[in-house]
């Protein structure tokens, strides 16, 4: 790509960023992006410009090409989940853009790059966490849609809580909706009537069911303590500023091609992180518990552990198979 | 027995917005003005309920601001449907469409976009019998069904408002030539049913949540729609009708958690609470009428 | 014409009013004046002004001129609430009740408001008006159970809760049966006794005779004159209300041939599922008007419906030629050859589609060209309809906008022009003029002469006595008499009417 | 002619009371209010490829515009076309993803009469309760919109979860079931003219044809009708399975035309938009076309307002609900005036 020619990047050093997303960015998921994007723009190496809630039926590919074609960005950022054929189309046609896009499929030539918040590692960390602090052997996680995703950190999650506790019951809640925070939270004392004592909050609502019960849960996406700050003993991070990051150097060194950004939303390139553990939540957590996490976390690091990746749909009462 | 006594409890909770709702829609329907911005007007009591407690850290401030929206979106309906005799389905849709455009907006513009959630400590929940039985609940909950369901249900049947609002809604002409003002009438139904559904809406971040999401309301405000009529505009019915589907509601959240239920795909589940107050309206039997002016503007000549 | 003593005070004074609807002149500079312990009687053709005349006064329209003194002072009157304030009420044309509600509770509508409703003091007010003015109804019934006229007299009560001086009656006789007239009338003495002032609107002279101290003549918006009520006489008041006197209906001799139509053990359920017809039977022979008499409420309107096809039997047979049609629906029952006009003509057209729409909608199978309508051919049928059957309106009007002396001949036109082998009317005058009645009743009769079996309901007993060849009488829902119409005796019709036996 | 300049007025009243109720919220985001105007209203029509898109935006409303004006047009109060557009799509997807392998015609053909069939099968119930059991239709209709959002994610979830991806989503259609494009190099498909067609076949229908005159005298009174002999449950049924058969269709074309499969979030509510076409379009088809013309230009104007301006893209519903509001409102007034309701201080 030839970044001198965009106008934007003439005069300096910065390049012009354009975010398309198909949520608002209220929406954690594209929020996690946007504010990568705008930490880059405070930063001073990209000129950001957005548009969001943008849908899934059908305008993406407009929007798309209205945005390739009248902002000329040098880079769009985006989720193409439910969109997927209609941004490779819009991004086949823009070959001298770099499109980079939340997606389950794989990276498309000449300029087509995918990423996906891959954060089962803290996910299976928190899992760890969930099983060695639950006493009641039933812990809940509640999900927005089964999506691959979805199902890859609830999965791993899952694994971590078994390793630590191979006796553990697991509840899965999906909603079927990524905002109705009333709904997570009734799924959420549904499963605490169901006697779940710890709780993963995939969507927001979650944490306010065990705060008001007094017990423990897990964040999403963001460090989410101060929903909880007595409930939430960490959360399950994702940072997109690695991802941004490299993209924006790729396109400013004119070496950008089209590849599959997977690592840097992982633990090892920083982009996937188990925020730090709340030591101020009820009854606190065990030392031992947390130094078998931590050295966990350092197998990951170091690539002595791999997480099992498995995006099959959970299923709603997960019980120990003997 | 204890899995009951949650269930009636959870039941009670998840009730407790759609009877607001419910109410609310059923004082704007007995006027003869079915109210589509139901959606809108949740969503906009949510969302500045939680906006206003935000901003000056009083619950009770959110509440009133609440009820403020309410009542204004209770008045532009009147100024729609009342005074200018508009389409009530697209004055209604309408106003839905903007309450929802303008709560997201204003939130973003006071709130920003960025991660995580703005925050107030929410009404805790009222346990005389100590926590988790039935009787743990928010004050809101309680105040809907012992104190608003037989207020409205009061004040319908034996108030000269009431008998009013009833008038304008079956006969406008009837009421208007025994002297009753049929606008004003209208207003005061849509008004305070705005400001039921506000409140409904304010359930969920002043008590329930403690903060302000987008799609906070989710479609609740049309299922309020469809229980009134299920309720055939009575107000107790309406809260019966409330009971049912948040019962099957809560129900199918519990059963999809358990192992015997795994066999069956969780979106029949979910549709449960739809597909039960179908069925609960085919044995209930035929529809009575409904209001007599329903979706007809009063026009004296 | 001299006017009775003028020291009686006037209440309400109408001084030169005019309305104007578009290029329409309802009302010209209209002179009318009210007096206390009279019964003033106002007369007119249809659509001259009279209605328009009462709504202004009851602030239901407001006058684009003139003036209205209420005890001498100049009053502006903009809503109902205004005028009951000023001490009218108004008893419409069409009834303006809530009809869910109890009789109570529609008196309360509207009365100074305190936070409660009390019912007692409405209560009260019914027991009142019994023992004051021999009104009686049930103050617990909902209206909408109520007969017509007792929902009538709910609205009377209605305005003298108000405490109203002035009670305004538009065409209150219309839809009465002739024991509750006099039983109207009779209220109305009372009330003027007690000093109140009483408009009243009818079309039937005899009446305005009978109960007014003196009458108003308009035409065509503008007053012809008021006329003290024993200086006056039916010749005179018909000579000011149309330029010309009245003729009476005058029956023709028919021969009656076979039978048309045979009614057998008919059971049917009414519309509170109670059983509304029980048993009746009876034959109508071909050019022959049976008359079906009885107060409102004995089984005639379930009648009328079953013969519509509106409702189904339960049980009997209804027979056209042999053939047993019970239980057909509406459009077998016209192929049968029923033809139907209807008691309720707006529940019998679709008021707003157009009068050639409704002229064809009965039989669309004979305007169509394949699926499309044949727009020549209902065109062409709706502007001979219109010439024929002298229908005031354009062939696009929509029905809704026609008077009810023109909707009546809309369906008359409908109906007639396929020639019915039975025709079944219910009310074919009510609400019509002097005109328009005598047009409509000449229009039965040449069916009965062209040899259609007719079955005539009608709660006007003059129109079934000067209609009819022969009279079954209807009481709680059984036919109890029977009687041929010539030489009748009103009284004894009245009786059986009244109590199911002449005795 | 006068009755035009009226009509002009009307529109221009509209335009500057929608401006001036919106202005507030424009200048709070720090923009300047014309430009944003300018945006919503004309850019998209300015260019070849924002009138293309614009006809795109509105192909969804045109089906369900039209079945919703049909079914009030009879009386029957079908909320349902929501979930009957989906059941549609269920079908289409169904269908496209088997029919590799025959000709692209009748590939389509069976696609789109799946479509249809299947949404007028999921309006059957309700038409059948409501004219059996006299049960309400706007219940059963509204509930049902939820519950045909669930089918389709229980089968994205399930059985037609896209076996590469495990996105919830369907296997594409045969390349054969797709809508040819209008015109070359743009998104407008048959879809777009079907709609129309549908939509004039329709108001040819009901203005000349015997069917069209009875589903006009049952809406408009169903006693009356009865009267005349019409058999008023047969036409509502029809109504009610016509209206549903059209709303399947349109999500057959939504599947067929955009999409290519099954997925969750093919329609933003167009069955609900389709109640605003079809009331704000007076139940007539002509005035169903304009407003979902119209409503595909807001469409595409607001995300382009929000995209060139950088307004928060809620903005463009603020927008979308005041020229709704105003023009309702405007209409009204200038049928009826304004002072009818004035009663006594
Ligand atoms: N709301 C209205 N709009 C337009 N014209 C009207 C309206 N009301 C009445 N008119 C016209 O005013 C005239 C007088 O009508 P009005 O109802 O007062 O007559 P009426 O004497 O009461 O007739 P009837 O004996 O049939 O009751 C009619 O010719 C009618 O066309
Ligand atoms: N809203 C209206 N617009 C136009 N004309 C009207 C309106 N309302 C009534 N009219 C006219 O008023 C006249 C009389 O109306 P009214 O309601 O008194 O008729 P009616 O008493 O039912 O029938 P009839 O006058 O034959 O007895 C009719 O000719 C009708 O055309
Ligand atoms: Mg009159
Ligand atoms: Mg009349």
């Amino acid at each position: 790509v030839d970044v001198t020619n965009t106008t934007e990047a003439a005069g300096d050093d910065t390049i012009s960023v354009f975010g398309a997303y198909a949520t608002q960015i209220e929406e954690p998921w594209d929020g996690v992006i946007h504010s990568a994007l705008e930490a880059e723009q405070t930063a001073g190496r990209i000129t950001y410009e957005f548009t969001d809630d943008i849908g899934y039926a059908g305008d993406m590919e407009r929007v798309l090409t209205e945005v390739a074609q009248e902002n000329q960005p040098d880079i769009i950022f985006g989720d193409a989940f439910g969109n997927e054929e209609a941004v490779r189309r819009v991004a086949a046609q823009f070959p001298e853009i770099a499109f980079v896009f939340g997606s389950g499929g794989g990276p498309a030539d000449p300029n087509f790059s995918v990423f996906d918040n891959w954060i089962h590692e803290p996910a299976y960390l928190a899992g760890m966490l969930a099983g060695g602090l639950s006493e009641s052997g039933v812990i809940g996680v509640v999900g927005g849609y089964p999506v691959p995703e979805v199902n890859r950190i609830t999965n791993a999650f899952v694994a971590g809580a078994q390793e630590v506790n191979p006796e553990v019951e697991v509840k899965v809640t999906f909603l079927n909706s990524w905002f109705d925070p009333a709904a997570a939270k009734e799924a959420a004392l549904a499963q605490i009537a169901e006697g779940a004592d710890v709780l993963y909050a995939e969507r927001f609502g979650v944490i306010e069911a065990a705060a008001e019960n007094g017990l423990l849960a897990f964040g999403n996406m963001s460090d989410q303590k101060e929903l909880g700050p007595e409930s939430v003993v960490s959360s399950v991070v994702w940072d997109m500023a690695p991802t941004v990051k490299y993209v924006i150097d790729q396109v400013m060194a004119g070496s950008y091609t089209a590849q599959d950004l997977k690592d840097f939303s992982m633990m090892g390139k920083g982009g996937a992180s188990l925020a730090e553990v709340n030591a101020d939540v009820a009854n606190g957590v065990p030392q031992e518990l947390i130094d078998q996490v931590t050295a966990k976390e350092e197998a990951i690091r170091t690539g002595n552990f791999r997480v099992p990746i498995n995006e099959a749909q959970p299923a709603g009462a997960i019980v120990p198979t003997e | 027995m204890t899995f009951l006594l949650e269930l009636l409890g959870a039941t009670l909770r998840n009730a407790t917005p759609l009877v607001y709702g419910t109410i609310g829609e059923t004082y704007s329907e007995r006027a003869g003005v079915l109210n589509l911005g139901i959606e809108g007007t949740m969503y906009a009591g949510a969302f500045f309920g939680f906006a206003a407690a935000a901003i000056t850290g009083s619950r009770t401030a959110g509440l009133l601001a609440a009820i403020a929206v309410g009542l204004a979106a209770g008045a532009l309906m009147g100024l729609l449907t009342v005074t200018i005799g508009t389409n009530q389905h697209v004055a209604g849709i309408g106003t839905t469409l903007g309450l929802i455009g303008i709560s997201e907006y204003v939130n973003r513009l006071w709130f920003g976009s960025g991660q995580g959630l703005s925050r107030i400590e929410p009404y805790p929940p009222w346990e005389p019998l100590g926590p988790n039985n039935v009787f743990s609940q928010y004050g809101l909950t309680y105040v809907a069904f012992f104190l608003l369901a037989p207020l409205a249900w009061w004040v319908l049947a034996r108030t000269h408002f009431g008998l009013n609002l009833r008038a304008v809604g079956e006969n406008p002409e009837a009421a208007d030539s025994a002297g009753v003002n049929v606008a004003r009438t209208r207003y005061a139904a849509l008004m305070i049913g705005g400001a039921l559904m506000a409140v409904g809406g304010a359930f969920f971040t002043l008590a329930a949540l403690g903060s302000f999401t987008l799609d906070i309301i989710a479609g609740r405000g049309w299922v309020c729609i469809a229980l009134v009529i299920f309720g055939r505009w009575r107000v107790w019915r309406g809260v019966a009708a409330a009971l049912l589907f948040a019962a099957v509601y809560a129900l199918q959240l519990r059963l999809r958690i358990l192992e015997e239920f795994q066999a069956i795909p969780f979106e029949l589940l979910l549709a449960l609470p739809y597909l039960v107050v179908i069925a609960a309206l085919v044995i209930s039997g035929r529809n009575v009428a409904y209001p007599g002016a329903y979706l007809k503007p009063y026009r004296r000549e | 014409m001299s006017e009775p003593d003028g020291a009686t005070s006037v209440l309400v004074e109408l001084r030169a009013v005019t309305k104007r609807y578009g290029s329409l002149i309802a009302n010209n500079g209209v002179d009318l004046s009210l007096r206390a312990g009279e019964v003033h009687g106002i007369l007119g053709e249809n659509g001259a002004g009279k209605t328009t005349l009462m709504r202004i006064l009851y602030g239901l329209t407001r006058p684009d001129q003139g003036q209205v003194l209420v005890d001498g002072e100049s009053v502006t009157i903009r809503s109902p609430r205004d005028a009951i304030g000023a001490g009218i009420g108004m008893v419409a044309q069409h009834f303006s009740l809530v009809t869910p509600m109890t009789v109570a509770e529609n008196l309360t509508l509207g009365r100074p408001q305190g936070l409660l409703i009390d019912l007692e003091a409405a209560r009260a007010k019914v027991d009142e008006a019994a023992d004051r003015f021999g009104i009686r109804v049930r103050a617990d019934a909902r209206v909408a159970d109520l007969s017509v006229g007792e929902q009538q007299r709910v609205e009377i009560l209605k305005a003298l809760a108000g405490d109203c001086r002035v009670l305004i009656l538009d065409e209150p006789t219309a839809v009465l049966v002739p024991q509750e007239v006099s039983g109207l009338f009779a209220t109305l003495r009372r009330l003027t006794a007690a000093g109140l002032a009483v408009a009243f609107i009818s079309h039937k002279l005899s009446e305005v005779l009978d109960v007014t101290q003196r009458v108003t003549v308009l035409r065509r918006g503008k007053v012809v004159g008021t006329v003290a009520t024993a200086d006056t006489d039916e010749r005179q008041l018909a000579t000011m209300m149309v330029g010309r006197p009245a003729a009476p209906a005058e029956s023709a001799a028919r021969s009656p041939g076979d039978t048309a139509l045979r009614v057998t053990a008919l059971d049917a359920l009414g519309r509170q599922g109670l059983a509304a017809l029980k048993g009746v039977s009876f034959s109508v022979a071909k050019g022959e008007i049976l008359g079906i008499a009885g107060v409102s409420g004995n089984g005639q309107s379930e009648l009328a419906e079953v013969l519509s096809g509106m409702r189904l039997p339960t049980a009997g047979s209804i027979e056209i030629d042999g053939r047993n049609i019970a239980g057909f629906n509406p459009r077998r029952m016209m192929a049968a050859g029923i033809g139907r006009i209807a008691e309720d003509r707006y529940a019998a057209v679709v008021p707003d589609l157009s009068v050639a729409y409704n002229l064809v909608l009965e039989h669309l199978d004979e305007f169509r060209r394949g699926a499309l309508l044949d727009e020549t051919r209902i065109r062409a049928n709706a502007d001979e309809m219109i010439s024929r059957f002298g229908i005031v309106s354009g062939p696009d009007d929509p029905v809704r906008k026609l008077s009810g002396g023109n909707l009546q001949k809309v369906l008359l036109a409908r109906v007639l022009s396929r020639n019915p082998k039975v025709l079944m009317v219910s009310q074919p005058t009510r609400g019509l003029d002097v005109g328009a009645t005598e047009y409509v009743r000449g229009e039965i009769v040449a069916q009965a002469q062209r040899g259609a079996g007719i079955v005539l309901i009608s709660e006007d007993l003059d129109e079934l006595l000067a209609l009819s060849d022969r009279l079954v009488v209807f009481y709680e829902g059984r036919v109890v008499g029977e009687l041929a119409a010539a030489g009748a005796d009103p009284e004894q019709l009245g009786l059986l009417m009244a109590r199911g036996s002449a005795a | 002619m006068s009755i035009w300049r009226r009509r002009l007025w009307l529109a221009a009243g509209v335009l500057i009371l929608t401006f001036l109720v919106t202005v507030p919220f424009l200048l709070m985001a720090g923009v300047n209010p014309f430009a944003a105007y300018a945006r919503f209203l004309f850019v998209p029509l300015t260019s070849r490829f924002g009138l293309l898109e614009v006809g795109v935006a509105s192909i969804p409303l045109l089906f369900t515009g039209a079945a919703v004006a049909l079914a009030f047009r009879a009386g029957y109060w079908n909320i349902g076309a929501e979930g009957q557009l989906l059941l549609g799509a269920i079908a289409a997807a169904g269908i496209g993803a088997r029919v590799d392998g025959l000709a692209s015609p009748l590939a389509l053909t069976l696609v789109l009469a799946g479509g249809a069939l299947a949404g007028a099968v999921w309006a059957l119930v309700p038409a059948l309760l409501r004219v059996r059991y006299d049960i309400d239709e706007v219940v059963t209709t509204l509930l049902l919109n939820p519950v045909a959002l669930l089918v389709v994610e229980g089968l994205l979830n399930g059985p037609w979860r896209d076996p590469v991806t495990r996105f919830p989503e369907s296997p594409r259609i045969a390349a054969s079931a797709e809508m040819p494009v209008l015109i070359p190099g743009s998104r407008l498909h048959l879809g777009f003219l079907i709609g129309l067609v549908i939509i004039a076949g329709l108001g040819f229908v009901i203005s000349r044809t015997r069917a069209g005159l009875e589903l006009k005298a049952v809406g408009l009174s169903p006693v009356a009708a009865r009267f005349a002999g019409i058999n008023v449950a047969r036409t509502l049924v029809a109504a009610a399975l016509i209206s549903g058969a059209i709303a399947g269709l349109g999500g057959a074309g939504e599947v067929a035309g955009i999409q290519y499969r099954l997925t969750g979030g093919l329609s933003a509510g167009f069955g609900y938009t389709g109640i605003v076409v079809a009331t704000l379009g007076a139940l007539r088809m002509g005035g169903v076309a304009l407003v979902a013309l119209l409503l595909g230009d807001l469409t595409v104007g607001a995300s382009s307002a929000s995209r060139a301006l950088g307004i928060p893209s809620q903005a463009g519903d603020i927008v979308a609900a005041a020229v709704l509001l105003v023009t309702v409102a405007m209409v009204a007034i200038n049928r009826y005036g304004l002072r009818q309701n004035r009663t006594a201080p």
